[in-house]
Order: C-alpha cells, then structure tokens, then sequence
C-alpha cells in the first residue's frame, strides 16, 4: 500500500512536467536567442575590458544558476529529511549534476576571462576560489550518490550532506575572504561594480533567465529518467520473482 | 589463459565503470587535494608554480591510495579471489591484470588530468608536459607497489587503515624522480632524462617486484 | 565577428567551453532519459506492470 | 542433453591430514579417497573443521600434517581441476548474471555449457540479464551453482550447498550432482541434510 502512495505522487509530476516541458523550452529558446542577440551585436564593449566583457554574459549567470541549484538541493534535502517526500531526493540527485556543470562553466569562462585581464588563468581570488570550494561540494555529492545503490538510503545520506555543505557554505565563504585579504590586501580585482549599464544589464537578465529555464528542462527531463530509473528498478526485481515464482509452481508439476 | 586475463582486465574495468568505481573518486580527491594546499601555502602564485609539481606529485600520490584497499579485498570478501586462484592463469599474471585495470581507471586520467590541475597553481606552460609525462610512467610504479600492500592487507577488516602507512614510505623513490624530473625542466643544472629514465626504471621494477609480491601474499593468505 | 579585439581567442575558448559542458550536459541527461524510457517499454511489454503482477500473483 | 563427455580417470587420496588453526588443532589424523563417480558428503558439527578441509583442498589453506595425492592427473594441481561453491559465492553484484557466469568460463577454461544455458539448467534463464544484487539469495545461490556447469572442471567442492534452496532447487541439485557422476566426475559437499544422492558415501569429520 506504502508503494502505491508513493507513486502516486510522482505519477501526478510525470503528467505535469510533460506538459510543462515544451513551454519552458519553448520560452527558453526565445529567451537565449534574443539574450545571445542583444550580448554579441547591441551590447557595447567595455571601456575598460574591451570585447572580453562578452564573457560576462554566459560567466556570471553561469555563477548564478550554481548556487541556485545548490539553494535548490538545500531545500530538497529538507523536503526528504523532514516531509519525506517521494520527489525530494529525486529532485536532488537530479540537480546535482547540473549545478556542478554550472559552477565548471563559471569557472572555465572566468579562467579564459581571467588570461587577458588578469595575466593568469587562475588567481586564488575568494570568489573564484569559492566557487571552486562548491564545485567540490557538489563533486562529493555525485560521488556519494554513487556509491550508495538503494535510492532510499542514499535519498537520507545525501540530504544530510547537502545541508551540511549549505550550512558551511558561508562559514567556507566568510574564511576564505579572511584568508585572501591576510594574503594580498585590496589588491583584487574588481569586477564590473554593481554601477553595471543598462545595455549591459539587459542581455545579462534576459541570458540569466533563459539559462535558468534551460537548467531547470533539463532538471525536469533529469527528474524524469530518475522516477523511470526507480520505477525500472522496482519493476526489475517484482518481475524476477514473479517468474521465479512461475517457474517454482511449473517445476514440481 | 591470455583469455583469464583479458577477463581479469575487463571485468575491473566494467566494475569501476559501474557506480562506486574508485577511478573518478580519485580525481576528485585529486582536485581537493591541489585545492587544499593554497590556503595553508597562501595564494601567491610565485610561490605555487615554484613548488607546483610538488603539489601534484604529492596529490597524485595520496590520490593513489584512495580505494587501493578495495583492489584485492572486494575479491577477497565476495568469493572471487578463489574463482581466479583457481583459474589455471598464474597469480602473477591475474596480478597483474588487476594491477592494469587500477593504472587504467585511477594513474592514467590523474595523469591526463595533471596539466588542468596545474593551471591552479600556476604551473609554467614548460613544465605541464614533464609533468604529466613524470605522472604518466611514475603511476604505474604506485600502481603496483600499491598492488601488493593491497594483497597483503586483503583478508584484514581493516586493512584499508594500515594500507596507506604499508604503502607510503615504498613511494618514496618514485616521488624523488618524479618530482626532480619534473622540476629539471623548468631549470636546473641536471638534465631532464637522467631522472626521468631512472623513474622509467623504478616503474618496470615497481611492476615485476609488486606484481611476485603480491601474488606471493595472495597465494598464502592463511 | 571580426571585431572581437585582441581576445578574440579567449572569448571563443570560453564560449566553447559553455557549448561544450553544456552539450555534453543535455547529451548525458537526454541519452539517459531516452534509455530509461526504453527500459521501462521494454519491462511493461514483457507483461511486468504493475497490475499484471498484481493478476499474476 | 550436452554431448556424452565423461572425465579421465581420477583418484584423489588424502592421508593423515591434520588441520590447525589459531594454534588450536581442528582435525587431525583424516583419510579418505574418492574417485571419479563417487560422491562424498563431509559431515560433522559446526566448527569441526569441515570448511577448512575444501579450503585445505582446493590450496588456500596448508594442512599441518599429512598430505593429498592426485592420481591420474599429469601434474596438474587439485585446484585447477576443481570447482568451489562456498559460503561466499563469487559474483559481482554490480555485473549482470550472464556477465558473472561468462567471467567464471573465462576463468576457469575448458568451457562447458554457455551462461545462458547453465542459467536456463538451474531455471534462472530470466534473470540472465539482471545484476546479481537484485537476486534473491536463493536466486544468487544458483546463479553461483550454475558456475559448476559452465567450465567443465572433474572435482566439485561444495560447501553447503543446499543452504538457502528451496525444495524444488534442491532436487534441481541432486539431479545435476548425480550427472555429474554418472560422467566420472567427484563430489566431496560439506552438508548438514541429505544430498539426494543414493550413493554417497559419509565422510564425519570431528567425531
């Protein structure tokens, strides 16, 4: 009866999302193309940075979307520890690959930003360095969601890990500033101030949404194979007993 | 019999690339180790590329011994072992087939992973290819002197403890070469080769000795 | 496209970079996603949905 | 069924084998033989050493006296002319059935039936594409008996074997023991019940 609730409720999300899907990809590709459109051919160059200021645009949604994800798995690690529920822990395995690709984006492009203006592809400023620090977060994520086999016991582990890691986040945040300004003060690198142009701004919202609704389809298509993974899994052992079973009743005869 | 080994080989191989494989495990570990070192060190970056094939060196190493207790102890708990020692391939070879499939899936991608893992501590363009050359041959030699720790410590509950302390002095050559190799050519009054060639030895040793010895400790496990 | 300055070279390394981790991203997550799909056809064509086992048992 | 093979004259003879572990002696003062088509069952309390004996004869364990002979057998150690079913059964639980049995022939050599009619002789060919972790435990019990087909090897050392089977397994078992020996091929199984073999001889170890 456990079993029947239980899929029940991802059933329901299964109808839901695929209605939803075509939509969101729909608003997506708008939102890329005309974000794509008004970064490469309206906005200006900066004075400072020159034409490399068109990195920013897929950079800094980029950094965005990683910590949203991980905001995302947080909430889903309180969902399967506290409300238990069924799509929680599905939600999360889901995000995490995600998230980690994100924050990889965030740091390959902050690496090619950083070789001409900075001299070096890598600096170990607090911000990137931070990033960096989550990219591991979520690193160590996947990895003990491999490792553990049975969804239900790696739903519980990981969720408390992750919420581990989003209370630490800050604490690893708030460190590694202290650490940085000990080692070379004031002399980072400031980027863009929030004082950013309008010209600017626009393409980076409107790019930052359209990346937001692509991580978020491929979350739902993610979330999707999951629910599929686990109805297979189920669906594998019922069907070698039940053949067992089968065969049990026809061997004696 | 070269049929139980290709066997051996790909079945370890199909196993680390099931979930739980230790091989991207110990990239991972790789990445944080490299990442670790900066905030005890401090971020300057003259600093870093100074001593960068050090880091990696020492990080490749630890990554090493990372799920190097599951290599001969996993066979050991769930039965395995038994179906190779009584396969009519010699120990040795089954070995050394394992020994392989560990170089495959964990020393070979820390070794192609080495020049990326180096942009972070500012490693010199000069030196990204020693370096992952250093990795490329020095691996192997963790591999195997790896191999026979893990054969020794198969049939323990807690081998995997001992296993590093076991292991870790045997490497001590191999870090030698591998580092001054690697750092002879950013400079330096000794050439290249001689320390590369003498690591080149230290792996083909490393392979025959850790290989006998750990079908040694394999064959008399009680 | 011409005009990209000096940098050219970099802000299309990074733009790749994004196509890249994100192609293989969506590969991954569609291949995954199509295989499961598959799968689970391929189980329910073998008659082992819930109800028949219910039927079955 | 499979083409009519029967195995070269065999005969092993074990003689005054003692067995000590943890400096405590186990068993000492054990002979017996068995020859090709005779089966075997080694009986006795738990802890009187009846593990140890397979252990002992397939050569992961060095007896503190006495010593096994191989007649008939040119050179060739006991181990290599033996199967092991044990308490631990040797499958990876990430591989698929089929998978284990296919390493276990490439293994073990001289290649008998193929996994997926060894699987099909113990009535598991459904589960051939299945990771061995989703089986039950008398599913993975017959998977790991299946091995015994797979490689055709003269000596069968089964410790337990009919632990977790259930009725209709175990005449399964019975039924491939006794063609085993109808073929010249031995069978020394450790057991606590009966093996479902007429003939077996009964071996108590540990009085």
């Amino acid at each position: 009866m456990a079993s029947l609730i239980e899929l029940a409720n991802p059933t329901r999300f299964m109808r839901l999302s695929a209605v939803l899907l075509p939509w969101m990809l729909g608003a997506m590709a708008l939102a890329l193309a005309v974000g794509f459109y008004l970064a490469w051919f309206v906005a200006p160059a900066d004075y400072q940075q020159g034409e490399t200021i068109r990195i920013m645009f897929v950079h800094v949604p980029a950094a965005w979307l990683a910590l949203m994800f991980y905001s995302m798995m947080a909430l889903s690690g309180i969902g399967t520890l506290v409300w238990r529920h069924p799509l929680a822990d599905v939600a999360q395995k889901a995000a995490a690959p995600i998230g980690a690709c994100f924050a990889l984006i965030c740091l390959l492009t902050g690496a090619f930003w950083g070789k001409p203006m900075w001299g070096t592809y890598w600096v170990w400023d607090a911000r990137l360095t931070s990033m960096l620090v989550l990219l591991l977060i979520y690193l160590g994520i996947i990895a003990l969601w491999r490792t553990l086999d049975d969804p239900s016991r790696a739903g519980r582990a990981v969720a408390i890990l992750t919420l581990i890691g989003f209370v630490n986040i800050p604490i690893i945040k708030f460190s590694v500033d202290w650490w940085n300004t000990l080692h070379q003060p004031a002399s980072v690198f400031r980027m863009g101030g929030p004082t950013i142009h309008p010209s600017m701004l626009w393409p980076l919202l409107i790019l930052a949404l359209g990346f937001t609704l692509l991580g978020l389809s491929l979350h739902l298509i993610a979330m999707r194979a999951e629910i599929m993974r686990r109805r297979v899994r189920t669906l594998t052992i019922l069907e070698a007993e039940r053949l067992d079973r089968l065969a049990a009743q026809g061997a004696p005869a | 019999m070269s049929r139980a080994f290709i066997a051996i080989l790909r079945r370890d191989l199909a196993l680390a690339a099931r979930a739980g494989g230790g091989g991207e495990l110990a990239l991972v570990f790789f990445l944080t180790i490299i990442v670790l070192v900066p905030f005890a060190l401090g971020p300057d970056l003259n600093l870093l590329s100074r001593i960068g094939p050090a880091i990696l060196w020492i990080g490749a190493l630890l990554s090493m011994l990372i799920g190097l207790d599951r290599l001969f102890q996993s066979d050991e708990e769930d039965g395995s072992l038994d179906l190779i020692r009584a396969s009519a391939l010699p120990l040795e070879l089954a070995v050394l087939a394992k020994g392989l499939a560990h170089w495959l899936v964990t020393g070979l991608p820390l070794a192609l992973a080495a020049p990326l893992l180096g942009l972070l501590v500012a490693l010199p363009g000069a030196a990204m290819a020693p370096v992952a050359g250093t990795l490329l041959v020095g691996t192997p030699a963790l591999s195997f002197i790896g191999a026979a720790g893990a054969a020794l410590t198969a049939s323990l509950r807690r081998g995997g403890l001992i296993l590093p302390v076991l292991v870790a002095p045997l490497t001590i050559p191999v870090l030698i070469f591998g580092v001054s190799a690697s750092n002879s050519a950013l400079g330096g009054t000794i050439p290249f080769l001689t320390p590369f060639l003498i690591l080149c030895a230290l792996s083909l040793l490393a392979i025959v000795v850790g290989t006998v010895a750990a079908a040694a400790a394999l064959r008399q496990a009680e | 496209m011409s005009a990209l300055g000096p940098h050219a070279g970099f802000i299309l390394a990074s733009y790749a970079a994004v196509v890249l981790v994100l192609g293989g991203l969506i590969a991954a997550v569609l291949r995954d996603h199509a295989a499961q799909k598959r799968a689970l056809a391929a189980l329910e064509q073998r008659g082992a949905g819930r109800r028949s086992d219910r039927a079955a048992s | 069924m499979s083409e009519p093979h029967r195995f070269a004259p065999l005969r092993l003879r074990a003689s005054g084998l003692a067995c000590r572990r943890g400096g405590r002696l186990i068993f000492e003062d054990l002979s017996f033989a068995l020859a090709g088509g005779e089966a075997l069952a080694l009986t006795g309390r738990n802890g009187a050493g009846k593990s140890s004996l397979i252990a002992m004869l397939c050569g992961r364990l060095r007896p503190a006296a006495g010593e096994v002979a191989l007649d008939g057998a040119d050179d060739a150690p006991l181990a290599e002319l033996s199967h092991l079913v044990g308490h631990r059964d040797g499958l990876k639980t990430a591989l698929t059935a089929q998978d284990n049995l296919g390493f276990a022939q490439d293994c073990l050599g001289d290649p008998g039936l193929t996994p997926l009619a060894a699987l099909e002789r113990v009535g598991l060919p459904h589960v051939a594409a299945l990771p061995v972790g989703y089986l039950s435990a008398g599913q993975r019990r017959r998977v790991a008996l299946a091995r015994l087909l797979v490689a055709r090897r003269p000596f069968w050392l089964l410790d337990e074997p009919m632990s977790a089977l259930d009725l209709a397994a175990q005449a399964m078992l019975s039924g491939l023991m006794q063609e085993h020996c109808r073929m010249g091929g031995a069978i020394l199984a450790a057991t606590h019940g009966p093996l479902g073999l007429a003939e077996a001889r009964e071996l108590r170890i540990g009085a």
